[in-house]
């Protein structure tokens, strides 16, 4: 399972790729971030602020989405293109 | 069509594609966003646009599509600038043809509305000293939410 | 500014004047217009412009004063061009730049809608073998007057 | 007082312009249209069709309105530009 970061989300990760080869107990988002969280600062505060969008596979989703481990998953902040 | 790129674009060029061989067009609007300086951060020296390459194409065809199920439209060009911008710089451009303007008018204006919320690009302003990420703006989604109406 | 002329026109070098000097312009909408083929009228090979000099510019900047007055935009550029003209080729312009993309659209629409109206110009279609004036078109009259609401 | 003639009107009359040295008689547009249509045809049912626009020293005008002696007062089709 690969995981991006992008824009202001990325920066305070200074991280903006992640694999997860074992996903034994992640079924949706919501498990990928938990297990991001579990790192501590600044993982938890980043992924639970509210705010971060999800996307699978290259399309909007949400927390409660399923996810597969050869899928891609994004996190981000609001866009604020154009 | 879209184009997410680095490079400035030329309108009338974009315009000379739409109108060869095409005498059916009779009208063409187009929509340009520019950086500009904000009321509070008259010390911007430019932006840096980053993108998620894959999803924005995927994104932006699907509003196109979208418009193109609501308006007898023609073609629709949209092109999106990534990387370090200058003020005043061409961001974006949004150009519609159709027969009659009342379309490509209203195509145009829904593209821009749902690229400002659907699709994943993030600006960040440039100052001398600083650089910030732009917050989200409340009132693109409420224009993008008038055209469910 | 407003030009009523036989020459053609650059939509970039438009843009780009009004870019110069501007760093708090956001936002161009721009409408160009085109000789098109009329669905019945596959024969034609182009268009006749004549207009009222002087009481063409005068009616013009009056639809760009009353812009002005209901929308908060920078600059405005009115091109509409006159004589033989063939297909595809392009008529008018109408540029709007304003700080946000609300008002270029509005005040874009707004004033081909009342230029369509009010403006004294009057088209002559071509073909190999007769000239015909173009009839005003009722639907034209209404989109005008959608803005009176 | 000087009349201006435009587009098809123009063609149908094949007169662009006219000036009215005298003008006893005429003060409003539809007694410039009346001395006209005294002509008998074309300028009759050109001017009478009841479609044709008047301006007055380039403002929109209707039939009713006022002319004066040095007024330029134009008669034309609806307009067709854009």
């Amino acid at each position: 399972m690969k995981i991006l970061f992008f824009a202001s989300l990325r920066e305070r990760l200074q991280c903006d790729q992640e694999t997860f080869n074992d996903i034994t107990g992640i079924s949706t988002a919501q498990d990928v971030v938990d297990r991001l969280s579990e790192r501590g600062a600044p993982w938890d505060t980043a992924l639970e602020n509210g705010k971060i969008l999800v996307s699978i596979n290259q399309e909007m989703a949400s927390l409660n989405s399923a996810v597969n481990a050869d899928d891609e998953i994004a996190f981000f902040p609001p866009v604020t293109g154009g | 069509m879209i184009s997410i790129q680095e490079a400035d674009f030329n309108v009338q060029d974009e315009m000379d594609a739409f109108r060869t061989d095409c005498p059916n067009i009779g009208a063409i609007c187009c929509f340009t966003g520019l950086v500009r300086e904000f009321g509070d951060r008259s010390d911007l020296t430019g932006m840096f646009l980053e993108h998620y390459p894959g999803m924005t194409e995927k994104a932006l065809q699907s509003i196109i599509d979208q418009a193109h199920e609501r308006w007898p439209i023609n073609q629709v060009r949209v092109i999106h600038r990534v990387g370090e911008l200058k003020m005043s710089d061409q961001i974006v451009f949004v150009g519609v043809s159709s027969a009659h303007r009342e379309a490509s008018f209203s195509a145009c204006e829904f593209i821009m509305d749902y690229l400002k919320v659907d699709a994943p690009f993030w600006k960040k302003e440039l100052t001398s000293s600083s650089s910030d990420w732009v917050e989200e703006k409340g009132t693109d989604q409420k224009r993008a939410e008038r055209w469910k109406k």
